[in-house]
């Protein structure tokens, strides 16, 4: 059943659009992943949980300025307070992880940590699910609707705000790694954590600070999250977490700017990659084999580049 | 075993547009201890990986016994006779001292299949020969398959191979000195005998020409004197052409009867050690002369 | 390590294949299945006899999701039976209602069979999803316990792959068989769409349903524009509705549930306003009007259930508020799933016979009885056929428009 | 660190020789002590223990994280279902013993064509990859139904016959999958201690140098694929003709978690740690919703009394008004919901946080010869 594509301009852009949404998303959380990775060398496969606990809390925080009633500016206001409450929700779930399932793992074998992780992952979910009903809650529908569009291109508010609070997130993380003596310890902590400590770096307090920086992270992603698909529950962290995740992995797991490049290019490929690959005769790839796609991308590039796209080569060894 | 010659052609080796090696050119009879030398950085390290085929050199060639080795794989080379050991220690810290020497032994125990996948071809095949490679793959198959039958259903063939593998690894720890570790894990033996083990497991190979990465780095006088002895012992018993880098001068000039001299990915210098001890262009290169008479450490 | 990409080299055939072998999975027709009505055999049931010592009460059995995402639906479905069995006595024993977890999984479905069978009940409401049906058909067959399920609408439980019928098994609601035909004659007479897009829920009851309705629909004349599958939890549809956009169907069928449709239809009414959309009895559902608030208006929905409006119905739905404080149309399946517990409860009393003090079920005969159900039920009327399938009701699927945030019945 | 100690008294060594035979015998006593219930949890458990020990070949020995498992064990099943199944389209009514060992070829080619694209990736880009090829196979079982039957899945498939009687009771079973498990069990041990073996540990160790031992890593790293895979192929094949029915949906990522995490739990690399995973993540979460538990549960009156005591101390200090426990006989209907999984989750964090290494890591082992002829450590001289 091959879907007659008429290709309009307008089509293409809106897949484009799309891809920008959704790896705004997938970028937002592999942050997380990648930082605590480049420190700990371990997969915190509770992440995607964390930014479920951050969508929960954004949720009960706008219901609490008055849901479905907000109007006019103090949406404004509500959505900025949401994503705050979100972030420190996000921020203390994480703090209290890493302090009691984590960091007694240090030093561990290099398994160990992964299944805690998976434990988490697992308790957190069920908890939810548990407190919810296994129902799902509602973000309130209070964000203006309506499009920005010139021509064939065309893009809602909302995604138009997703991808600049996503983009602005991100340069403001960028900025803390780069420019602040914090980002610094931790930039030191992932290159060796023995000499940063001989250099006097608290390593200790620096990995928190990394578990701090992508939880806020994931507490933003989680209330753009609601804002746009307004649907939210318990187990909703799993699957874009494991996105993020690939994404991660795809720019080379460790580097920011591998994170926030993979989660695009992830995004990018599940939506006009797909529909590109749609061009050629014979092929009808729907929806249902996004993931393929996905994971088909991950392959091919790391046969490639074998530590992903930003990792760096080293030319020394032995 | 018989000592093997080593001819090195006109080797280059660069990363990324840095030349770690240019033009080496290098001959080492058989059975000689042949030294080398040189700063820091000077593309010693990375010499010994083109030799091992860790690195494809980027031009020139290698040459073992009159057979050309550059561009196989590191297993192929090691079978055809080449052994090495590491500037920093890298045992299998989590095995025993036995199964380590065990592990240098595995082309030479019998399980059944041959080892196809290691036939000796270069590893960078043009796009026809990918396909060639791929006909080989149900022959590597059905040899993989035979190996595990044999070690499931451990025929005697397979027990006495083993048997005389843990012999042969007997020997080999006895003959270092590391006699009565055998059960040790390597990560608890002391530095020196770390060394020791490295080389014994590098002897398991049955190398022809055994590369001895700074053999004596961390030890004291007497410590690199032993080891000293050892590796004349290793030479004469083992039947091996034997090269190391080194930095204790004391050691190069003592044990060596050759030296060749790199800076900066260049052969500057290469004769006995007497008149290497003498050309100024390696005192230049050493940054003065107390290094080279005074023994010692020389690298800044 | 440039010394090694060699070996990366043979991968490089095996990614070509991989990326084939994509390729080639994209270009596959779908071949029907066949729905041949037909004889009917039914393989060998185990019927026994149970006894329940006096005081002990009758067991009867459920087997459900009760934990995770489709809690929502397996909770309510649990707390129905149980209402049907509450306060009623058999012959001075009452009757207890024993709730096991099976998670909706084939593994589940067998486990659950094994634990109240070992319980020993005289029947079983359920499996609710049709995966642990399959798998626990053998197990209830061989035990000769009778299991009617309030929610399995799939093809198979009652076309098993093996030919025989399964003697034990039977159904309250409706067959994907009778809903996917109706819907696609509404469709294409009532709504008068000559071309529709599909979107599906990837797991058993979504390609059922599917299946159903795209074979009905072309087989009506109509066109089938598009056909795409999503995950469950999949919340970001934003590239299906570009891709409908570009399609310009007249209608959007959407097969799945609730949980994913109400996303789906903010993202689809974002950019699409008119165009029509149809779904099935996992829409159904309270959930979906509360969560897609204005977007809901003007969906279609059916469901595979004669029109619940009978006074039975309405007893059930004040009694089921009453005492679980759900409301009634807020969960599917919770009227079959009463009228199934109540169809068990009335053949036990019927065939039950008093023996030294115990009470005697004797298996076969209280699959014989329940058989013979004819029932004014809470959700229509039932009576089933040789296969198990309810074939009471006159129109067996009704339709409901959502009109200012309700679902209002259509006439048909 | 080597034993020195003097040589245990004879008994114990006795023990310690038959400890396997006796283990194995006492399993086999099992069916006789417990009802179908929990027979029926153990042949689940038992079908982990099989798969545990494909996967710690994989992991354990060779150090390859493969987070994709499950599409060993689905290569495995779905060639039992679609050989078998009436519902397939190539339906071939083959037998069982037939199948088995083309599933455990045909799942070992899969494991090959995972293994050759992964090759040169290390550690934790393994791990996403081999997700990644784990859910590539299960969206391909579903959405080529037209090959697959997609998620209304293949049923009716049959049992096998062994000498011509059908393995049918859970009892049965339970005793063909422990059989299954035992001999995985010996083929996994002796490749461990093989020529093989060492070469998967060197790897594991440090593969630039296994390498330069003249160990072809490419062609053992292989190895430890198609083994792992095939034997997930024969515990998928297994699977299919116990449970009888087969759909992607029981193919999911999830499996391939669980049997890491039982490898992790038990103790990479170790059998036992194998074995004792299996209870706790199969067996555990079933177990919690026995009726068994239920019974036990309720006895517990006396808990909950001193708890709520205590709450109602706290209560009295602070404040705040907290709530009172749930009668102890609600405690058991409790866990037939999401509370088994929370209880579970924490249990997996608090096994790793009080053991890292497992709760049974394996144990130094020994070669056969280790104790014949080995002198008191020699003092360390210089040759």
């Amino acid at each position: 059943m091959p879907v007659a594509l008429t290709l309009s301009v307008s089509f293409w852009s809106d897949q484009f659009v799309n891809g920008l949404t959704t790896g705004s998303l997938y970028a937002l959380i592999a942050l997380g992943y990648t930082m605590v990775y480049g420190v700990l060398k371990m997969i915190n496969f509770a992440h995607g949980e964390v930014f479920m606990l951050g969508s929960f809390a954004g949720y009960g925080a706008l219901v609490a300025m008055g849901g479905n009633d907000l109007s006019g500016p103090a949406v404004a206001l509500a959505i900025l307070g949401a994503i705050i409450v979100a972030m420190s929700a996000s921020v203390s779930a994480s703090v209290v992880i890493e302090r009691l399932a984590y960091r007694p793992l240090r030093g561990a074998p290099r398994l160990a940590p992964l299944i805690s992780a998976i434990g988490v992952s697992i308790f957190l979910q069920y908890l939810v699910l548990e407190q919810t009903s296994a129902r799902a809650k509602f973000y309130p529908d209070i964000f203006p609707r309506g499009a920005l569009g010139a021509g064939p291109f065309e893009i809602t508010y909302i995604q138009l705000f997703l991808i600049a609070s996503s983009v602005a997130m991100m340069a403001l993380l960028y900025a803390i790694i780069q420019r602040t003596r914090l980002g610094r310890a931790i930039r030191a902590v992932a290159e060796n954590p023995t000499n940063a400590s001989l250099m006097g770096v608290d390593v200790n307090r620096t990995i928190v600070f990394v578990f701090i920086l992508g939880a806020a992270m994931a507490g933003v992603a989680g209330v753009l999250y609601g804002l746009f698909f307004q649907t939210i529950r318990g187990s909703m962290g799993f699957i874009p977490g494991i996105k993020a995740f690939t994404a991660a992995v795809l720019g080379g797991i460790g580097s920011i700017p591998g994170a926030m490049a993979g989660g695009y290019v992830l995004g990018l490929a599940e939506t006009v990659g797909r529909e590109l690959l749609n061009e050629l005769p014979g092929v009808n790839l729907g929806n249902q084999w996004r993931d393929v796609i996905a994971f088909t991308l991950l392959v091919t590039i790391l046969i490639f580049r074998p530590t992903g796209i930003f990792a760096q080569r080293s030319t020394t060894r032995a | 075993m018989t000592a093997a010659e080593l001819v090195v052609d006109g080797l280059g080796m660069k990363f990324e547009g840095l030349t770690a090696l240019a033009e080496i050119t290098l001959r080492v009879p058989p059975g000689e201890i042949h030294g080398l030398i040189g700063p820091n950085g000077a593309g010693k390290t990375t010499l010994f990986n083109c030799l091992t085929g860790f690195y494809r050199p980027t031009s020139g060639a290698i040459y073992l016994t009159g057979q050309r080795i550059d561009g196989l794989p590191p297993h192929v080379i090691t079978g055809l006779g080449i052994a090495r050991t590491f500037q920093n220690i890298r045992l299998f810290a989590n095995m025993t001292v036995l199964e380590n020497v065990l592990v240098g032994q595995h082309q030479h125990i019998a399980v059944g299949g041959t080892d196809i996948l290691s036939t000796r071809r270069p590893v960078y095949p043009t796009p026809v020969e990918r396909i060639l490679i791929l006909r080989g793959f149900p022959r590597a198959a059905v040899n993989g398959i035979i190996e595990i039958a044999g070690a499931i259903a451990r025929p005697p063939r397979v027990r006495t191979a083993e048997a005389a593998a843990v012999a042969r690894a007997r020997d080999l720890l006895a003959a270092v000195g590391l006699r009565g570790r055998e059960n040790d894990l390597a990560r608890n033996l002391p530095y020196g005998d770390q060394r020791r083990l490295e080389i014994a497991r590098a002897l398991a190979t049955r190398p022809s020409l055994l590369l001895l990465d700074e053999p004596t780095a961390g030890m004291n006088p007497q410590e690199a004197a032993a080891m000293v002895a050892l590796i004349r012992r290793i030479r004469d018993e083992f039947e091996t052409t034997i090269i190391l880098i080194e930095h204790q001068m004391r050691v190069v000039m003592g044990v060596c009867e050759n030296i060749t001299v790199l800076d900066y990915g260049r052969k500057i210098a290469e004769g006995p050690p007497a008149a290497i001890q003498r050309n100024p262009t390696v005192i230049e290169a050493y940054l003065g002369t107390r290094a080279i008479q005074g023994g010692g450490h020389a690298a800044p | 390590m440039n010394g090694r990409q060699g070996r990366s080299r043979l991968a490089w055939l095996l990614l070509a294949a991989s990326f084939a072998m994509v390729l080639a999975a994209a270009c596959g027709g779908d071949d029907d299945d066949d729905t041949g009505g037909g004889d009917v055999t039914y393989g060998k049931a185990g019927f026994k006899t149970i006894e329940i010592a006096s005081g002990q009460p009758i067991k009867i059995g459920y087997s459900g999701p009760l934990s995770g995402d489709l809690k929502g639906i397996g909770e309510p479905i649990l707390k129905a039976v149980e209402l049907a069995a509450k306060g009623k006595t058999i012959k001075g024993h009452t009757i207890q209602v024993i709730g096991k977890d099976d998670l909706c999984s084939a593994d589940g479905g067998a486990s659950a069979a094994t634990q109240l069978l070992q319980e020993g009940v005289v029947a079983v409401v359920g499996p609710v999803c049709s995966g642990a049906v399959v798998a626990a058909q053998p197990q209830y067959e061989q035990a000769g316990i009778t299991h009617v399920s309030p929610s399995s609408t799939a093809h198979k439980p009652t076309y098993p792959d093996r030919g025989q019928v399964f003697q034990t098994f039977l159904r309250t609601t409706y067959s994907d068989d009778i809903q996917g035909p109706a819907q696609a004659k509404f469709a294409r007479e009532t709504l008068g769409a000559k071309t529709a897009y599909v979107v599906y829920d990837t797991d058993a009851y979504g390609t059922g349903l599917r299946d159903a309705f795209t074979r009905a629909f072309e087989k009506e004349g109509g066109k089938i524009l598009g056909s795409e599958g999503y995950e469950k939890k999949q919340t970001d549809f934003k590239a299906i509705v570009t891709n409908i956009k570009n399609a310009k169907p007249d209608l959007v069928y959407f097969s799945g549930f609730y949980s994913e449709a109400t996303p789906f239809i903010k993202q689809l009414r974002a950019e699409l306003k008119d165009v029509k959309f149809l779904a099935g009895d996992g829409v159904k559902n309270d959930e979906f009007i509360k969560g897609a608030g204005a977007d809901a208006e003007g969906a279609y929905l059916s469901l595979p259930s004669p029109v619940y409006t009978g006074e039975a119905y309405k007893t059930f739905g004040d009694l089921f508020e009453k005492e679980t404080g759900i409301k009634r149309d807020a969960s599917p399946f919770v009227a079959e799933a009463y009228d199934a517990a109540s169809i068990i409860i009335r053949a036990i009393e019927k065939v039950a016979t008093e023996k030294d003090g115990k009470l005697v079920i004797d298996l076969k005969k209280l699959n014989e009885e329940i058989r013979k159900t004819e029932l004014d039920g809470a959700s229509g009327k039932i009576k089933f056929d040789a296969r198990g399938e309810n074939a009471g009701g006159e129109t067996p699927v009704s339709l409901f428009q959502v009109k200012n945030g309700a679902f209002e019945q259509l006439k048909q | 660190m080597p034993d020195r100690s003097a040589p245990p008294p004879p008994w114990t060594r006795t023990l310690a020789r038959f400890r396997w035979p006796l283990f194995v015998a006492f399993t086999c006593l099992l069916p006789f002590l417990l009802t179908d219930v929990w027979v029926q949890m153990l042949v689940f458990v038992a079908l982990f223990i099989v798969l545990g020990l494909g996967l710690n070949v994989v992991v354990g020995f060779a150090g390859l994280l493969d987070l994709g498992y499950v599409a060993f064990f689905a290569a495995g099943a779905y060639t039992m279902g679609l050989l078998t199944s009436p519902g397939s389209p190539i339906d071939a009514g083959l037998d069982f013993w037939l199948i088995l060992p083309i599933g455990i070829l045909i799942a070992s080619i899969v494991g090959l064509l995972l293994g050759l694209p992964v090759l040169p990736l290390r550690g934790d880009y393994l791990a996403i990859v081999t997700l990644g090829f784990g859910e590539i196979i299960r969206l391909f079982l579903i959405n080529r139904d037209d090959l697959t039957r997609g998620s209304q899945g293949l049923s009716a498939i049959p049992r096998p016959d062994l000498f011509g009687y059908r393995i049918d009771s859970f009892t049965e079973w339970f005793y063909f999958v422990v059989a299954a498990a035992v001999v995985v069990g010996f083929c996994t041990s002796r490749l461990r201690d093989s020529r093989i073996g060492r070469a998967w540990e060197a790897i594991r160790e440090d593969e630039d140098v296994a390498a330069a031992m003249g160990v072809n890593t490419t062609k053992y790293k292989l190895l430890a694929f198609a083994s792992g895979a095939a034997i997930g192929g024969l515990g998928g094949v297994i699977y299919a003709a116990f449970i009888g029915f087969i759909s992607p949906a029981a193919f999911s990522l999830q499996v391939s978690i669980d049997v890491l995490a039982i490898v992790i739990i038990g103790g990479m690399g170790s059998t036992p740690g194998v074995i004792l995973g299996s209870l706790i993540l199969i067996g555990v979460p079933r177990i919690l919703q026995f009726r068994e538990t239920s019974d036990f549960l309720a006895n517990l009156g006396w808990l909950r009394d001193a708890l709520n005591g205590l709450i109602s101390a706290l209560d009295a200090a602070t404040p705040g008004s907290l709530g009172r426990l749930p009668p102890a006989e609600t405690w058991g209907a409790q866990l037939a919901d999401d509370t088994r999984f929370i209880i579970f989750g924490a249990l997996l964090v608090i096994i790793m946080v009080v053991r890292p290494s497992g709760l049974w890591p394996s144990s130094r082992r020994r070669l056969e010869f280790a104790h014949d002829d080995t002198p008191p450590p020699a003092p360390v001289t210089a040759p």
